[in-house]
């Protein structure tokens, strides 16, 4: 971070987390673009899911928790990964199927995690990691670490029996989890109409004798602030409690899906909301940064991603002959 | 009449489309069939067709979607459900064995329900979108079980199983959704639940299959004819209840028997037409009776590993020289 | 009923219903009273699950629905199939593996129902019966009746996904549905306190878009007049209903259990608070009913018990030979 | 050191007691195993020994309960959770097939845990506590799946399970909880997980069974021995990976093979257990392999019914005649 490069740059002790943040940000961003075009390209097995738009959610929660918390991220939570400590490179290796990724090639796109930074890789089933999280976290804590638990969820997945189930044992067994619901507006092709019918879904934190709080999903400097608070409330108390994060599906629910079903006007709204840009305008209009600074930071970035390509593609696939290997751990 | 060229998704389609015409009490619903069309497009244009009334969209929800549509079928509507991917059905797994598979037998009030699932891999789909769970299905009473290789089969499938008083498991393999085209009716027959077709004759062995696997056997049977060996090919096309009958005269024309298909090998489906085979043909049989299946690992998600996952016609050809050899 | 029989008796539009639940509930608890006995007579096959001290609920809804409306009734609602009009006789026949009796020895115990007067015979898998009520409710709908439905549901089966997939689907398609939860204090052997945290469990309503309530479960003559307001609300409005009954599990979870677990203190409340006792003592007091009244009608209803117990002993088991008819449905 | 008696459920909750002394890492919840012991009092004063910290109940969540028993595992726990009757896995049956078979070959993450589930009927349970699930758990990749006929083995074989580092279905037999009896020593050894045990020996057939069938095998082949025929009776004790040396070896030795389950017929682990020897060992078959099952009926209520659903010594040792003969 260079920040402190040219003169005019006023700082504050969030600054250094905020230009984190959108270093993440910025990784996230670039490497879902750049694999957006490389499926377009035919040059992708399988599909394409990006976070596009909703990086905030992600960024922030993987920068404020301690080295001992546990994530349990969901499809769109490339920022999460990163923000944790996942290199771009093993991101491109899990998408690429290269034997030298996170899971080996035995799993794509976003079914990736490393334990060593406390990540969960998820399975495809709506909510079904919820309450892996849930038992991950009291583990943790019987083993005498202070973690708590950040769940994300999107709005169809509240719909899932094991939503219900997961945030209900938190609660009964006081887990410290944050529950972040990331209401982007859609479930694959299906309005958040046709999901639930309470006003905001912050309306089912009472049910599991939870706070609940909701929040704009995409403006990091207030996301970061409230997060906070509330996590010092979480690990006080050892309660569970649900943010439901507003935020927009910026591209199709995969690159297969132009979304043509989603009305302009809301993606265009949405786009004046990009968390990048507002994250970025707050940095240049108080002097945290100026625009070279982020120029630079956003080079970086996108060298990252260039090497990180060019190196998975020239890494291995799997052998067919290990197809077989790890089925069952060895004692 | 003429006939017009579909693939195995637009035959499905279009059986649909006949359902929903001709039956007022059929109801299409799942995740985003809706305007959409549904993940692999199955029910494009029906929703405005047919309305939203008969043709919706529902919550993430499977236990809820097979749970109402074992409630509609109780009271009368031949509910057709779409679970977006078989893998996704292991989260209501209870609505269809206990639930739809038990409940005639306790009450003597038909569920007569329709599951659509997508199954199958060889797309880069990964270990939770390209499961093939047929046996899990097969092994629960009370329920049927139908899976179709070809689009004048997916269609005449459609039908019968929509029409049956039964809970049927509809399954569909998304290898052939648009890998196999067929010249067909614009609408067709029924094709009867129950009954296995002979895909290609042969003495010198028999593959009993279905599925994506009916095409990697007719693809090997193809490769070995060139040295000589004749191999039939059994389309089974529904799996509960299977066709016995046409099992065992395809054991006694030829004493050798292979089965293929693309699901995990132990307690699969396969194992099952062994049994029977050994239990019922086994004065007719020259040869142990081969199975070729998936090895008993997740579905990979690498190119690479998928290949040497699904039993390819290679596989096969070998296995089949070997068996033939014995 | 004969109220008329004594001159002082008083009447109101409300007697007769009264009267009639009184009946429902005295058959309930008097047929439940003889299974008890049977069972540690050893004289029933499997289990016995009671619904003693829960009779209200289950009566006061079962003669309130119209014929059309649907009906998924749980483990202690002996009272919605009496009420809407399975006899005693079945009861015993199901609990007797009688071929004569609903599911024709198929079946046990608390397993049956009846399609012809609305009544779905649930699957043990606590939750699994409520999306099948949703269902039921949109088909009779789009047949073009005006049905509703009524569901009840444990504490206990309160924390399964099936609850939450099943109330939220039926808001979303606008289902009408009472959907009623029976707080008995315990499920099996574990006391509410473990099965969820919010206060009540009337704050689920909200998360589900719903209306929610709390109803004293064991008050016949406050819970009719609550019902039939809020059942008015739901046939004009087409929207579901969440209605927590509070009430108490008066014996062990089924009767191999003592439930030495529970307080006597508490049993001790609910038992002042019985719902027969209380409906009995209402009548008497306003003279609704004279004590030879209620006497005649309880002893009516024992007939009808005595009777049906013969009758279902005298009757077949199924054979063996049919074990496997109807597995599937012919065309 | 003294062995004392202890009935099929004593062993479990023996095993339960060792392994929640000797292993800090083992927590042991589920509905009811509490305070209250379990529905069948396999847990009886765990919880006042081990505390509620180590020993407790939870919500009726079966997909919570398994999630979070996998999540636990992942962190070093090594959780056992009882599921109150194997039917009811099946509303969470994802956690297992999806969520815990996969996650070891995805991350390299063991999950050692163990799911103890009482399966089985013979006692009126009816459709919904009674089933016999285990093919659909052999059916799945990453699980492995024991099934003891005795107490002794009982024990062995949780402490083998809870030691695995991989997900362990403990299935359990209610038939069997009290009335199988056993003098086993305080605490004893490990039974290793995929080894099969002669329970007679007999060179005129082979019975391959496990859990209650075991007895009603061994029933059977002494009924029949009155008649001169000695038939061998394997105890699989393991149903994956199920031990296949034993198995082809007591082919090799009696030539004649039936399979005993209490589960449904079609889809079965009987097949595969056929199927295996129909590939493996079909040079040494001197007969068809037999299967006595139950048949494929949800399981009935009325004992009666169950009379007939249950296979019986009756029918094993008439099948067993009539293999000998063949
Ligand atoms: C249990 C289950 N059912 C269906 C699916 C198929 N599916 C994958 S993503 C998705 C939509 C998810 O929507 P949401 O939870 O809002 O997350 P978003 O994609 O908007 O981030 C669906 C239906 C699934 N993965 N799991
Ligand atoms: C999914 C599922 N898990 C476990 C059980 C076993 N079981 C049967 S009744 C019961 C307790 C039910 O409690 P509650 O819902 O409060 O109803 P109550 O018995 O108090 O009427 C349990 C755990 C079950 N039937 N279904
Ligand atoms: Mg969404
Ligand atoms: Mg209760």
């Amino acid at each position: 971070m260079n920040s402190q490069a040219t003169k005019k740059i006023k700082t504050n002790t969030s600054v250094n987390i905020w230009l984190r943040i959108l270093k993440t940000m910025f990784l996230g961003r670039l490497t879902e673009e750049r694999l957006v075009r490389l499926y377009h390209q035919g040059k992708i097995f399988g599909g394409v899911y990006t976070g596009i738009g909703q990086e905030a959610i992600g960024a922030v929660s993987a920068h404020i928790g301690t080295p001992d918390d546990l994530y349990a991220p969901a499809i769109r939570n490339v920022t999460v990964h990163l923000g944790r400590g996942t290199k771009v490179l093993d991101v491109f290796r899990q998408y690429l199927g290269r034997v030298t990724g996170p899971t080996r090639g035995r799993d794509g796109n976003v079914h990736y995690g490393e334990m060593d930074k406390g990540v969960f890789a998820m399975v495809s089933h709506m909510g079904a990691m919820l309450s892996v999280l849930v038992g991950g976290v009291m583990a943790r804590r019987r083993l005498g670490k202070s973690t708590m638990g950040f769940a994300y969820i999107g709005d169809g997945a509240s719909s899932t029996g094991d939503f219900h189930e997961a945030l209900n044992f938190a609660s009964v067994f006081d887990v410290p989890i944050l529950f972040m619901i990331e209401n982007n507006h859609y479930a694959y092709s299906t309005p958040k109409e046709f999901q639930y019918r309470c006003q905001s879904l912050v309306e089912k934190a009472c049910g599991y004798g939870m706070e609940g709080l909701e929040v704009d999903g995409n403006d990091v400097i207030k996301l970061y602030d409230q997060i906070k608070i509330i996590l010092e409330k979480i690990r006080k108390n050892n309660r569970p409690v649900l943010l439901v994060c507003d935020t927009m599906r910026m591209r199709g629910h995969g690159e297969h899906d132009d979304a043509s079903y989603v009305p302009k006007e809301l993606l265009l709204k949405y786009k004046e909301k990009d968390p990048i840009h507002l994250l970025k305008k707050h940095l240049l209009n108080n002097d945290f940064a100026c625009e070279q600074d982020l120029k630079k930071l956003e080079k970086e970035c996108l060298d990252e991603i260039n090497q990180s390509y060019k190196k998975a593609l020239s890494e291995p696939m799997p052998s067919p002959d290990d197809l077989l290997e790890g089925v069952y751990a060895e004692d | 009449m003429p006939k017009t060229e579909m693939t195995y998704i637009d035959a499905i389609r279009s059986g649909l489309d006949h359902l929903l015409k001709d039956h007022k009490d059929v109801v299409v619903y799942g995740q985003d069939v809706g305007a959409f069309g549904g993940a692999f497009k199955a029910t494009l244009g029906l929703q405005e067709k047919y309305g939203t009334d008969r043709v919706f969209d529902t919550p993430i929800s499977e236990s809820a979607i097979l749970g109402s549509a074992i409630g509609m079928a109780m009271q009368g509507l031949r509910p057709i459900v779409e679970v977006q991917f078989v893998d996704f059905i292991t989260t209501a797994f209870h609505q269809i064995l206990n639930n739809a598979g038990t409940t005639y037998y306790r009450t003597k009030i038909p569920v007569p329900m329709t599951v659509r699932a997508p199954c199958g891999g060889g797309f880069g789909g990964g270990p939770f979108h390209s499961e093939e769970l047929e046996n899990f299905f097969c092994h629960i009473p009370g329920i049927k079980v139908v899976y179709p290789a070809y689009p004048s089969d997916a269609r005449g499938l459609l039908y019968s199983a929509v029409l049956d008083p039964n809970p049927v498991i509809f399954l569909e393999n998304k290898f052939l959704y648009r890998r196999i085209k067929e010249f067909i009716l614009p609408k067709g027959e029924a094709v009867p639940i129950g009954v296995a077709q002979i895909r290609r004759t042969g003495n010198d062995a028999v593959i009993l299959t279905y599925g994506a696997m009916v095409h990697e056997s007719l693809h090997a049977a193809e490769q070995i004819s060139a040295e000589g060996f004749e191999v039939m090919v059994v389309d089974l096309r529904t799996l509960k209840p299977y066709d016995i009958d046409a099992i065992l005269s395809a054991v006694a024309a030829t004493n050798r028997v292979m089965v293929v298909h693309e699901a995990w090998k132990t307690g699969g489906f396969g194992a099952e037409l062994a049994a029977l085979v050994a239990e019922h043909a086994f004065h007719l049989l020259d040869a142990p009776i081969v199975r070729i299946t998936a090895p008993d690992c997740p579905v990979p998600f690498s190119p690479e590993l998928e290949r040497v996952y699904r039993p390819s016609v290679e596989k096969i050809s070998e296995a089949l020289l070997d068996l033939i050899n014995y």
